[in-house]
């Protein structure tokens, strides 16, 4: 293993709309770690985690995420992360079944997989057979995590993962989380909750302005 | 619950010219399909001697018939012009509605659009196809003798 | 030279970054523009006076010097879209450059495109007695004219520069595949409209020497034109990104300073 | 080594999309009714047999591109509206089994419709086939919605999520399509036999649809990719 950085970015400036998102940010995340980005609303926190996963392209600076090089090849970090972003990704028309198991197919997940991942958020059972559109905010959130957990990704990157959850939703999260760290995987996760993720997290960073430093 | 990262997925190296070598195969074959099977359907006009004989020239319908309009065969009237076609060897009589102006005149090549009637092609639209021949129009050549100047414009 | 405040201490990704700009003009675009004025007026005189009417279609064949040169240019410059896009899209390092070259080729390829299509319009109308017809050549000119049309709102789509490259690429190299079968639309099928004259494939050019020789002499102006637009509107498509470049290290400074003050 | 099979990918996304349009309805409650309109509304304005079983072949297919517009931003919205597209471009698939996928749902979707609509030809414009004539017209619905379907695709993932996608489409798929609206009509003129056409004058028009589908699925499998890679 040359470096068992997972993320490594140095002055990276990531442009979106016109606009600096990220303007020069510098930071860098261990295999391992469970690292939490706080800050305001509009900070750049949504567009590093889309960064990570290789969806923007960097104007500025050198992004590293799992020893592939952003600017040259965004492409081959993709297959290495899982991204929960602020939208669920779900098919309103389909039951959370037919879309965890369309997920589950993509991604070569067993049937067995999606099962336990659907006990652990807790939407196993007749809710399964429920279309995503009849469902509440939480209960998509929690479909939209289980389609995460088949992933079974290297690099865990999850915007604003708490909210609409319920207390038990949370907890479970939580739990999924320090359970997927201990199995080897690496995690991100941008939050307002900060009581909640700062027990969580093994260390803060505060996004600023499209800047990283540490809290 | 197994969340164990998945091994690297690694995408199978493709061979970048198969496709290509594919692509231009089935070029090559479209440009066959066109220029060899598709022609007579997309084809502008029928020829003189074409008339009642090839696929899409059925004498019920509508044509469009191309031909030399013959030297001596025009005569204008009131109300309509009537002229030869010719092409081929075979002949073609042209009733015209009006007058079709231009540079419309006895030995250039038009496409008459019309129905048979007993034979003849009442028509009622005229266009002058033009040859991918250009010269200057000089004194000597006018004062040519009629045929030699026919003979020179025919394509 | 005013303009050396560009591009001060910042890295850009843009080819020519190191050229610092007054005009887009160089001593190349301005000795191009100068012979394309020379050769302009040479066919527009030999063709308006010294060269005789066609012994058929009479003065309206003078309309031919402006028709097949315009014709040919638009050709020319949607080729010059692909190879540029093709550069674009399969060399190693994707130049901008490349896709820079490859818009400004079809904005002019366009403008030359319409040019064809209304002189040959009216020349249909003087020789055919009509504007327009439904014939191979000519709807086949029609839907290569709307293709690129679609290319230049490609173009203008939102995005990055990099996805607007990638996008118009595929489209130039869908595009210019229409090309060949425009212009042999008159061999492999009958057409109204005349088959091509200078690139008769038997090679006996039936045209009276003079004509011949205004129409070699449209074709030579037309493309110093083509090239002179080209190189003039591919440095302006480079300024705009360069000064969208600057803006956004205003943006960035703007932003960091944000971040100190508060 | 595990990545996931292309066939497979195809699949999940060809089911994924046809269920979708099972559950939805939108084209057999929207778009199916907008073709037929098309068809009713040219029996009244052409209250002639003659003109009508003439045209008949025109109309369908051109009822049959104006409703593939309608269908290929459908299929987009499905991925775009959730952000399921930013989800199948970090799944690390294969995205030219996504474009088969869609693409093989669309011209599904597409030989559907045609069905529809030409039954309905067979009602309101009383056109006629023989035998071989079903043989010539069967085989040229299948060329053509293929072709369709894969032109729609790659023009749809081109558009996808860019505002004023709905008047780009139609302007940049219409000089794409022609060849095969022009050819896909000769060819069931000559399946109904209208103006006196022959059968076997049809074959080389299903011909030039094959050729059309076969480039498209090809190009079209390597260009989208790169083009929804972003």
């Amino acid at each position: 293993m040359p470096s068992e950085k997972v993320v490594d970015f140095k002055d990276v400036v990531i442009v979106y709309d016109n606009f600096p998102a990220v303007a020069g940010a510098t930071f860098s995340v261990d295999k391992g770690e469970i690292v939490l980005l706080q800050g305001p609303n509009g900070a750049g926190k949504t567009t590093l985690l889309r960064a990570c996963a290789g969806l923007l392209p960097i104007a500025r600076g050198t992004a590293n995420v799992l020893g592939c090089d952003l600017s040259t090849n965004r492409v081959a970090v993709r297959s290495r992360v899982g991204l929960l972003g602020h939208a669920n990704g779900l098919f309103q028309d389909l039951t959370v079944l037919e879309n965890m198991l369309f997920w589950s197919r993509l991604v070569g997940a067993t049937r067995q997989d999606v099962d336990q991942a659907m006990i652990a958020m807790g939407i196993s059972g007749r809710l399964g057979e429920t279309q995503v559109a009849k469902l509440s905010a939480g209960q998509r959130r929690r479909c939209a995590l289980a389609s995460l957990i088949v992933r079974r990704a290297q690099l865990w990157l999850l915007d604003e993962p708490h909210a609409g959850l319920d207390t038990q939703g949370r907890d479970e999260l939580d739990r999924t989380l320090r359970a997927a760290r201990d199995s080897g995987a690496t995690v991100i996760f941008a939050s307002h909750e900060i009581e909640r993720a700062r027990s969580l997290a093994t260390r803060s960073l505060m996004v600023t302005t499209g800047m990283v430093k540490p809290a | 619950m197994d969340l164990t990262p998945r091994p690297e997925t690694i995408s199978p190296k493709r061979r970048r010219w198969m496709p290509i070598i594919v692509l231009s195969l089935v070029g090559i074959g479209g440009v066959i399909v066109v220029t060899q099977f598709l022609s007579s359907a997309i084809d502008y006009y029928c020829n003189v001697d074409e008339v009642g004989v090839r696929s899409g020239c059925d004498t019920a319908n509508r044509l469009r018939v191309q031909g030399t309009v013959e030297q001596g065969s025009l005569a204008k009237s009131d109300n309509t012009t009537e002229f030869k076609l010719v092409f081929n060897g075979k002949s073609l009589d042209v009733v015209y509605s009006g007058d079709p102006g231009g540079v419309f005149q006895e030995c250039i090549s038009v496409v008459a659009h019309g129905r048979l009637v007993n034979g003849v092609l009442e028509s009622n639209r005229i266009e002058v196809k033009h040859s991918n021949e250009y010269e200057a129009k000089n004194k000597d050549r006018l004062e040519n003798s009629g045929s030699a100047a026919c003979s020179q414009v025919q394509g | 030279m005013k303009a050396s405040q560009v591009n001060t201490g910042v890295s850009l990704k843009m080819s020519q970054s190191s050229q610092k700009f007054s005009s887009t003009g160089t001593q190349a675009t301005r000795v191009i523009g100068v012979l394309a004025i020379v050769v302009m007026a040479w066919v527009v005189i030999s063709g308006l006076v010294f060269t005789p009417a066609d012994v058929v279609q009479g003065e309206s064949v003078r309309i031919m010097y402006v028709h097949v040169p315009s014709a040919w240019i638009a050709y020319l410059a949607f080729i010059v879209t692909a190879i540029a896009s093709s550069f674009y899209i399969f060399a190693k390092r994707h130049s901008l450059g490349f896709d820079r070259v490859a818009g400004a080729s079809a904005e002019v390829g366009v403008m030359f495109m319409a040019i064809t299509l209304i002189t040959g319009s009216l020349w249909g109308r003087l020789t055919w007695g009509e504007f327009w017809q439904w014939d191979p050549r000519l709807t086949t000119t029609a839907f290569l004219f709307v293709t690129y049309i679609g290319y230049l709102a490609v173009r203008r789509l939102d995005g990055s520069i990099e996805q607007r490259a990638r996008r118009s690429g595929v489209i130039a190299l869908l595009a210019v595949l229409e090309i060949p079968l425009v212009h042999f639309s008159v061999v492999f099928w009958r057409s109204l409209h005349q088959r091509a004259t200078i690139l008769d494939p038997n090679g006996d050019v039936k045209m009276d020497g003079l004509m011949l020789f205004t129409l070699f002499s449209g074709v030579v102006a037309f493309t110093l034109v083509f090239a002179w637009l080209v190189l003039h509107r591919q440095r302006t498509m480079l300024l705009s990104d360069l000064s969208n470049e600057r803006g956004l290290d205003n943006a960035i400074l703007a932003r960091q300073s944000e971040n100190a003050s508060n | 080594m595990n990545q996931t099979p292309r066939s497979r990918v195809v699949s999940a996304v060809l089911t994924k999309d046809l269920r979708i349009e099972a559950r939805s309805r939108v084209v057999t409650n929207q778009v199916l009714p907008f073709a037929g309109l098309i068809m009713i509304m040219f029996a009244f304005a052409l209250d002639n047999d003659d003109v009508l079983q003439r045209v008949a072949g025109g109309l369908i297919w051109l009822a049959t591109i104006f409703s593939l517009f309608v269908i290929v931003q459908r299929s987009f919205a499905i991925d775009t509206s959730d952000s399921a597209l930013d989800s199948l471009r970090v799944a690390g698939i294969d995205l030219s089994a996504v474009f088969l996928g869609k693409a093989i749902a669309l011209t599904l979707q597409l030989i559907a419709l045609d069905v529809v609509l030409i039954a309905a030809a067979f009602l309101l414009y009383q056109v006629q086939v023989s035998a071989a004539g079903l043989v010539l017209l069967v085989t040229c619905v299948i060329c053509a919605t293929t072709g369709l379907g894969f032109v729609g695709t790659l023009y749809g993932g081109l558009t996808a999520g860019t505002t004023g996608r709905e008047t780009l489409l139609p302007l940049l798929l219409l000089p794409v399509v022609a060849p095969v609206l022009i050819a896909a009509t000769r060819a069931t003129e000559a399946a109904f036999g209208s103006g006196g056409a022959a059968t076997s004058e049809g074959w080389a028009w299903v011909g030039l649809l094959t050729i059309f589908a076969a480039v498209f699925g090809i190009g079209g499998s390597l260009a989208f990719g790169p083009l929804i890679d972003e």
